[in-house]
């Protein structure tokens, strides 16, 4: 455990994980990948700034109850930021984090309303929003389909996990469906059943959906590719969201899953400079726990990519703020100013990792752009290229639904200070 | 003998009828309400938001448990929806009527678990032991499913969850992000003393005794002129009441907010290890069950770095989330073992011990 | 909390050659629930082809004292603290119930015990579980308890749970009998039996012991049976041994005469016109 | 005849009884028609009759045909071997078994499917032949849930434990303690009864259905597992009962010497079906009763 | 109106409409339900064999497949990882029957039921320990359990039929049998169900109740060990699995805790009319109404058949 004299000379960055439960094979490569990199920083760089980063963390199991106790264990030693690690516990801090003045950075996932920092000052959700992911996914549709007039009258499912965090694209959805004249199926499937999806798939087989979106979490998804595949669902018409591109959840459905389709925020495999580091400095002293072959899994470069964005924002915060040990507000600001560009991910041995990203004021999520990753039989390949979901049709949602939140709870503290 | 009862001597019925006949036990229980009291002021946030309130909160709901399980004999598994019935009630209330006063919210809303537990315990006039376990997760399974899939619920929340709205008493914030855990501990702490006091007052007259007859010898009890139809639903009724306001507090005055998943069956369990482990047909037991279940895994999770640590081995939390799993399952059943009856029996004999004190038996 | 009482000395005299015991209890101490003490001190002997009756009130410890010997008492949370018992020479509290059915020590439980889901003939057969004498020998002898109890025959396919109180005192017993056992320990074989086949039970009791030279412990509130047909008797009040003797001296017992057999001066005493003053036992004075 | 000219007259036959008698088996003093025989009393009102109740299980008939009455004020024995029926007909009268055929009439109503409470609440109160006690509870609350029915504090006072809910717990405790006393367990007030010896048990579930005050009590072998001391308490609180309330009651007994010694009438159940009925002086020389259950006189 | 016609003709019509879709939803009924009457089964088992309610079946499933899977990623031949797992689930029966069993002879059966969930903490914990928690592969083809399917058309669509699913419900089918066979015939069968009718009249007539248990939580471990093998090769051998476990207990209640037939009766029923169910009128409720509908299903047939409908008769005598 940490003690609060240790957090003073150090960067207190806890992060909450789950590597037990249900969901444990989706939360073990994220919690390596975000624990190596942090690590990596401290043993290269001797933190950041010169300032080590003190690592903990709390297992929650993917458990809202516990993410909250873990949550009001750390909350006391002054971290600068709390990656809650799952949408529901997410939502159970959106409230607290401006009264503890701790930012909450749910990383691609959480309220995708909480993009709108006006209204959210304290959360953080880049690069994209599961709004953005589901309108990129609509938008890879078209692509296929050849244009979006092709999209009118076809029908698109959305097999999700029955938990907030499976129904957050349904609004973006229906919206779309609107717009474009295609017909929306909601697939849900509870999470005692994850690994008992046949009603489900018999549901899709009825219905012959065109494609068929996936959100879904833990065992859910190789669940899903392998019954997509025994009911011979044309596999490149599912397409996931990043979260459903785990290594293992495509490897399950055999050779026959090659063709699954994924979104992606960020590159896969082990072909980057930073790696390099990564090995040498934290797999070789022996700090990691992630086996060594695994090196480069979607869901491992997914925790870096993470814990580089901590990294970055605690950077920049630094910079902004001048001071070496930062706290939660100098952490806001850091995040709220970050932009990294082509150059900064050069110089962090990022190229072709990621792409650029900013965050604003205003902007907590900034939209970012995707690709449509393919699984190839044993590794992800980037399907398409790089694009940007629809923003312009995603913001005024966003909007929207972030000023009903603030409706719906009389009192809801506003934006103190206004966007610079 | 320091606990001795010689010499106390009761003149009236009303006196030995009395829910504390020993001065020693009143005492210790205006001592002990004082104290708690008195950790509003002395206890760490920490202690207080973490630690206190969930475990007053998690008694309450094993108190309720306890009446159904301990005290009527009828095994249920639905706890954790009857606790999401209080909740989603209350917030529902809340929201409809937001000019009337939370605390009075949180108590209405046991009365609509209470009428879910009568509807649910119909099948148990006829379904006995395990087959009412079973049949009572239809309960838990079904509610969860309407939590989940009726937006009205949640006020057609796109997140599916319920959000805690600002809400005062006395002008203190008590329910909402801003509430300091000082103010909701005090609210928490009188409400479940106030409900203990009831509880205690209901098994302690005509209906605790006609559950109790109707755990130990159903038949016999029928005979006896014990309408089974009655006393079950009652049982039902008011471990469902005591049940949703739990879950209205826990949701309210703990983690102001709640998905549909809190109330899942592990939720349902964990009330029922507090009950066992604590002792059946014991409300002090309901304290000690609470206690022990929610602050082990806590103090566990405190303990085994600091053991292990220092001897070198470095663990990662999942190592030390194992070891958690393996020791409670462990303590489960060694509790279970040293006394079946619970920790309430082990502080019997405490009791026991302490009156024939300096002598062995 | 001395244990020993006057009595003790005399049952070493009764039968001082240890060899010709099956069953010897030395001076048991009994706790139940770590606090609750109930037998202080208790020895007995039972002679081999013996038929030794325990006396005493409710709540004596006669219960007690059988499942201490046939080591049931664990499954109570009771535990032997002190003393010693010994079966055919040899220590066994430390032996399983199971091994000591084995060895040819069963006990009949008080209160019935059937297994309610299993049929009459099924029951029957559980007792005969240790054996391993093939089935034609288990056969012969349930057509011996049904000969014993021709109730049972016609009830065999009835589920115990359902029979009535009677029928399932002897189903119980009938399946001790089952086990072949050198020696029963008897609880209460009496209770709830109509007095036609009380008598008949104490007959098969006789037979047993003479033909087959099966020992027998009994544990009985019937005094006048179980001085009629045992050897030997001790009475036990608040778990001590306060009086023993051959059977027949004990039915002279002015004591045993008044409080357990109901003759007074007056001869028999009617029911309709007991005293409700309680008269003091001479052995307790 | 009084109560008081009874018990005096079976004074005197007692002491008629030449002393020196040597051991006879069990049944002896039932067996000897001058030692026990009380002068019969009589009783005209019917408070209880049973016709041609049949009731069967499946294949096995329970009881076949059997009727009989119970007068009001009498003690009514029920007698036969094991399996005759007599439990059931206890269970048939309040309500826990519903009889194939044939009517039970209490107080001149007769009803057809009656269940437990409305016969517990119609006056019938009984015991058990396994004792049926509540075994987590003490012996006040055992004795104390016996009188349920007649509590009815509502729920708003009983969550307050004030007001009325405390008057009334106080006057019942009241009528609780003179059974305790008249049964003399004062000492095992507060003790489990789980843990009772089964004698006091008997004597527990004895006081229970005493505080349901009854009109009929029905007590199915009430003695049995008791050494004579303890037959002999019993039979003087079941006397006492029968003299002081004016309670009927109902009684299954395998003792002969307390079935003749107690009850003004018997009836004989073999096989499920009534075979003799009568004054125990009849009933002991009727050669089918002689056959079928108490075997032949010593 | 419109609700009616959706509940009564709409979804009959589309049966017979698409009857390859139908055939499909049996087929899927029918397998899903002799998986879950295998899991039923192991919880028969030891209920009868000792009264005890065991929550731990479901962490036993998962725990016997970790164990074979990861018996055999450690470099060990298929066949004997096989037995070394059974070999594990023996030891696993030894320590269940000597840590708890044993100390709680005699004790109320919630109290062992309690207990049960104790050693499910306990396994959850050691499992995950020893075998981490990621989700591992069936080793279905080095078992030499068949894979693939094969697709029929049929009505302008298709049936298609895993093979592994076939082999799941012979080896159901043949186990079932031998057990209930064992139970109803054997000596040491109709001690299992003296035993579970009464520990202390048991151990009277001399039955031994530490052998008992062992030998049924044992066979309640092979059981477990199968259904891990099948459960595992349609989806992934992890943790997730264990809540599948809860999808036994309508199955219980519905054939009757003591009943073998019942498990696998049971079994079918709730297969068939969950999947029924869910397909044709789970969606004017919006669907995921398989969480809940076997339990409403059993509830039914209790109220009908407090013991459910093979399971010993609750016998009510004073
Ligand atoms: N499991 C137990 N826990 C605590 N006390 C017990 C237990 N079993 C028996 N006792 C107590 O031990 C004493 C002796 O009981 P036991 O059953 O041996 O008497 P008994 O002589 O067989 O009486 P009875 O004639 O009524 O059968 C009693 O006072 C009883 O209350
Ligand atoms: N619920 C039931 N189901 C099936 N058979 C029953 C039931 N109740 C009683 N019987 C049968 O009816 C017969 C009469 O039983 P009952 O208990 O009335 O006998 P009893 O006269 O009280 O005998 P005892 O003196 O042995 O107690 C018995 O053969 C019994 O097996
Ligand atoms: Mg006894
Ligand atoms: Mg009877």
């Amino acid at each position: 455990a940490v003690t609060a004299a240790q957090a003073q000379d150090g960067i207190y960055v806890p992060l909450l994980t789950y590597r037990t439960g249900a969901f444990a094979g989706s939360g073990i490569p994220i919690a390596d990948g975000m624990h190596d990199y942090l690590t990596m920083l401290n043993e290269r760089d001797g933190g950041i700034g010169g300032v080590p980063l003190i690592i903990e963390e709390c297992e929650t199991g993917y458990d809202t109850t516990r993410g909250v106790e873990c949550y009001e264990s750390v909350r006391g030693n002054n971290p600068v930021v709390v990656n809650p690690y799952s949408t529901g516990i997410t939502l159970q801090l959106i409230p607290r984090a401006a009264v503890d003045e701790i930012p909450v950075l749910s990383m691609a996932y959480g309220l995708s309303a909480a993009a709108d920092g006006t209204t959210f000052p304290w959360v953080f959700n880049p690069p994209v929003t599961y709004w953005d992911g589901a309108s990129a996914f609509v938008k890879h549709a078209a692509d296929v389909e050849g244009g979006f007039e092709n999209l009118a009258g076809k029908t698109i499912g959305l097999l999700h996990l029955d938990a907030p965090y499976g129904r957050e694209p349904i609004p973006v959805l229906e919206a779309l469906a609107e717009e474009h004249g295609f017909e929306v199926k909601l697939y849900p499937v509870p999470a005692q059943d994850m690994q008992n999806q046949s009603s489900v798939w018999l549901n899709i087989r009825r219905d012959r959906p065109d494609w068929i979106y996936l959100q879904g979490w833990g065992a859910m998804n190789p669940t899903a590719v392998r019954e997509a595949v025994r009911t011979n669902f044309p596999v490149d018409r599912l397409v996931g969201v990043w979260w459903a591109g785990g290594d293992e959840d495509a490897r399950a459905g055999g050779a026959e899953a090659a063709g699954y389709k994924s979104l992606n925020f960020h590159g896969v495999g082990s072909d980057y400079p930073f790696m390099d580091d990564i090995i040498t400095y934290v797999h070789e002293r022996g700090l990691s726990e992630f086996p060594r072959e695994r090196i480069g899994d979607n869901l491992y470069n997914r925790g870096i990519y993470n814990s580089m964005l901590v990294a970055e924002a605690i950077r920049t915060a630094q910079e902004i703020t001048g001071k070496d040990v930062i706290d939660g507000t100098d952490m806001r600001l850091g995040l709220e100013a970050m932009n990294i560009t082509q150059e900064r991910i050069a110089e962090m041995g990022m190229e072709d990792f990621m792409a650029p990203l900013g965050i604003s004021c205003e902007d907590h999520s900034g939209h970012n752009q995707v690709y449509v990753a393919q699984w190839g039989g044993d590794a992800w390949t980037q399907g398409t290229d790089w694009m940007s979901p629809m923003t312009e049709f995603v913001r005024p949602l966003i909007e929207d639904a972030a000023q009903s939140y603030a409706a719906a709870d009389a009192g809801w503290p506003e934006r103190t200070e206004e966007c610079p | 003998m320091i606990y001795r009862e010689a010499g106390q001597f009761k003149s009236s019925y009303a006196a030995d009828m009395a829910v504390f006949p020993l001065k020693q036990d009143r005492i210790g229980i205006l001592v002990i309400i004082l104290l708690a009291y008195s950790m509003a002021f002395f206890g760490s946030t920490f202690m207080l938001q973490a630690v206190l309130i969930p475990f007053l909160i998690f008694a309450l709901a094993a108190i309720g448990l306890n009446m159904l399980v301990g005290y009527t004999g009828l095994l249920s598994l639905g706890t954790g929806a009857f606790m999401g019935v209080g909740a989603y009630a209350c917030y529902k209330l809340m929201t409809i009527f937001p000019e009337v006063n939370v605390v009075i919210w949180i108590l209405v809303s046991g009365f609509f678990s209470a009428g879910i537990g009568i509807l649910f315990g119909l099948p148990s006039l006829r379904i006995k032991g395990f087959y009412l376990a079973v049949a009572t997760l239809a309960a838990q399974f079904f509610l969860q499913w309407t939590f989940n899939r009726v937006p009205w619920l949640v006020n057609y929340n796109v997140s599916g969850a319920i959000e805690a709205p600002r809400r005062t008493l006395f002008d203190v914030q008590i329910v909402g992000a801003a509430a300091t855990p000082q103010a909701r501990y005090i609210v928490v702490l009188t409400l479940v003393i106030l409900l203990t006091w009831i509880a205690s007052n209901i098994v302690h007259g005509r209906i605790g005794r006609q559950w109790m007859a109707i755990r130990d010898m159903d038949i016999a009890a029928e005979l006896m002129g014990i309408r089974p139809f009655k006393a079950k639903l009652m049982a039902f009724a008011v471990s469902s009441y005591y049940c949703g306001v739990a879950g209205a507090m826990m949701v309210f005055l703990w983690y102001g907010g709640a998905e549909y998943n809190v109330f899942n069956i592990d939720q349902s369990f964990e009330i029922l290890f507090m009950v066992i482990i604590g002792g059946l047909g014991s409300l002090i037991g309901s304290f000690f069950g609470a206690a022990l279940i929610f602050m082990l895994p806590i103090a566990m999770g405190a303990l085994l770095p600091a053991i292990f640590e220092p001897l070198g081995i470095r663990v990662g939390s999942e190592t030390i989330e194992h070891l958690r799993f393996m020791i409670l399952g462990a303590m489960i059943i060694f509790f279970l073992i040293v006394e079946p009856h619970g920790l309430a029996r082990l502080w019997q004999i405490v009791k026991q011990k302490l009156r024939v004190w300096p002598f062995p038996y | 909390m001395s244990a020993t009482t006057e009595t003790a000395p005399e049952q070493i005299t009764t039968d001082p050659e240890k060899k010709d015991l099956i069953l010897s209890v030395n001076n048991i101490e009994v706790i139940y629930d770590h606090v609750i003490l109930v037998l202080k001190g208790v020895s007995l002997n039972v002679p081999r082809r013996g038929i030794v009756a325990i006396l005493g009130a409710n709540g004596a410890g006669k219960t007690t004292t059988l499942k201490a010997v046939s080591n049931l008492l664990h499954a109570e949370r009771g535990e032997v603290t002190k003393g010693s018992i010994e079966f055919e020479g040899e220590r066994i509290e430390r032996l399983s119930p199971n091994d000591l059915v084995r060895r040819g020590c069963i006990q009949v439980l008080e209160g019935r015990h059937c297994f309610g889901h299993l049929t009459i003939e099924e029951n029957l057969l559980t007792g005969a579980f240790t054996r391993k004498d093939g089935s034609a020998a288990i056969k012969a002898d349930m057509e011996k308890v049904y000969n014993y109890f021709p109730r049972l025959r016609e009830r065999r396919s009835a589920m115990a749970g359902y029979t009535s109180g009677g029928e399932q005192q002897m189903c119980a017993i009938g399946r001790a009998l089952m086990s072949k056992p050198k020696m029963i320990l008897l609880d209460e074989p009496s209770m709830g039996l109509a007095p036609q086949i009380v008598e008949e039970i104490f007959e098969i009791v006789q037979d047993l012991n003479a033909k087959e030279g099966v020992s027998f412990l009994l544990a009985e509130q019937n005094t006048n049976m179980a001085l009629r047909y045992a050897t030997y008797g001790y009475i036990l009040e608040t778990g001590r041994v306060v009086m023993d003797g051959e059977a027949k001296m004990l039915r002279e017992n002015e004591d045993v005469k008044e409080f357990y057999l109901g003759i007074s001066d007056s001869g028999a005493r009617s029911f309709r016109n007991v005293k409700t003053y309680k008269r003091r036992k001479r052995w307790l004075a | 005849m009084s109560v008081d000219q009874t018990s005096a007259a079976i004074a005197d036959k007692a002491a008629e009884k030449s002393a020196g008698e040597t051991l006879e088996p069990q049944g002896a003093r039932g067996d000897e028609p001058s030692a026990a025989a009380p002068a019969p009393r009589h009783f005209e009102e019917v408070l209880l009759a049973v016709d041609n109740v049949s009731l069967g299980f499946g294949g096995v008939k329970a009881l076949t045909d059997v009727s009989f009455d119970i007068r009001k004020g009498e003690i009514r024995a029920i007698i036969g071997p094991n399996g005759a029926g007599k439990t059931s007909m206890l269970n048939c009268i309040n309500g826990f078994y519903h009889p194939t055929e044939g009517r039970i009439t209490f107080r001149g109503e007769t009803r057809r499917k009656m269940r437990p409470y409305e016969a517990a609440a119609g006056g019938i109160a009984r015991t058990f032949q396994n004792v049926a006690l509540f075994k987590g509870m003490s012996t006040l609350d055992n004795i104390m849930a016996g009188r349920s029915l007649k509590m009815k504090a509502n729920l708003f006072w009983q969550i307050l434990r004030f007001g009325p809910a405390m008057r009334e717990e106080v006057a019942h405790r009241r009528v609780v303690e003179d059974i305790i006393d008249f049964l003399q367990i004062q000492a095992i007030r507060k003790t489990p009864v789980g843990k009772l010896p089964y004698g006091l048990q008997k004597r527990v579930e004895l006081g229970r259905a005493l505080a349901m005050e009854p009109d009929l009590l029905l007590l199915d072998e009430p003695m049995a597992g008791m050494n004579l001391e303890e037959k002999e308490d019993m039979s003087r609180f079941i006397l006492d009962v029968n003299n002081h309330f004016g309670t009927t009651i109902a009684l299954i007994e395998h003792d002969m010497g307390v079935v003749m010694d107690l009850s003004d009438r018997v009836v004989v159940l073999e096989y499920g079906r009534k075979i003799a009925d009568g004054t125990p002086d009849e009933v002991k020389r009727d050669q089918k009763v002689i056959d079928a259950y108490l075997g032949v006189p010593h | 109106m419109n609700l009616l016609h959706q509940i009564f003709i709409e979804p009959f019509a589309f049966m017979g409409e698409a009857p390859d879709l139908l055939l499909q939803v049996l087929w899927e009924g029918f397998v899903s339900g002799i998986l879950y009457a295998l899991i039923a089964l192991g919880f028969v088992l030891i209920f009868k064999a000792s009264g005890v309610f065991n929550f731990a079946q479901g962490i036993m499933v998962v725990f016997a497949a970790l164990t074979l899977v990861g018996f055999h990623a450690m470099g060990v031949p298929a066949i004997l990882a096989l037995a070394l797992a059974i070999g594990v689930m023996f030891l696993l029966a030894v320590t269940v029957e000597r840590v708890v069993l044993r100390p709680l002879v005699n004790q109320p059966d919630i109290i062992l039921f309690m207990a049960t969930f104790g050693i499910t903490y306990f396994l959850i914990g050691f499992g995950e320990l020893i075998f981490g928690g990621e989700p591992k592969q069936m080793i279905t083809s080095e078992l030499m359990l068949p894979e693939g399917r094969t697709s029929f058309d049929m009505a302008g669509g298709f049936v298609t039929i895993q093979h592994i699913d076939i082999a799941a419900a012979v080896i159901a089918v043949i186990m079932i049998a031998t057990l209930g066979v064992f139970f109803s015939k054997t000596r040491i069968g109709r001690g299992l169900r003296a035993v579970a009718d009464s520990h202390k009249a048991a151990l009277s007539v001399g039955i031994s109740l530490n052998q008992i248990w062992v030998i049924v939580w044992f066979a309640a471990g092979i059981v477990a060990l199968v259904t891990g093998i099948m459960w595992g090769a349609r989806s992934d051998v992890s943790f997730a699995l264990q809540i599948i476990a809860l999808k036994a207990l309508p199955v219980l209640i519905l054939g009757g805790f003591t009943s073998i037939p019942g498990a696998i009766v049971g079994g079918l029923i709730i297969g068939f009319g969950e999947k029924l169910a869910e397909f044709y009128w789970g969606p004017i409720v919006g669907g995921g109404i398989e969480s809940w509908f076997a339990y409403v299903i059993a509830l039914l047939f209790l109220v009908f058949r407090p013991q459910g409908l093979f399971g010993e008769k609750i016998i009510e005598r004073i």
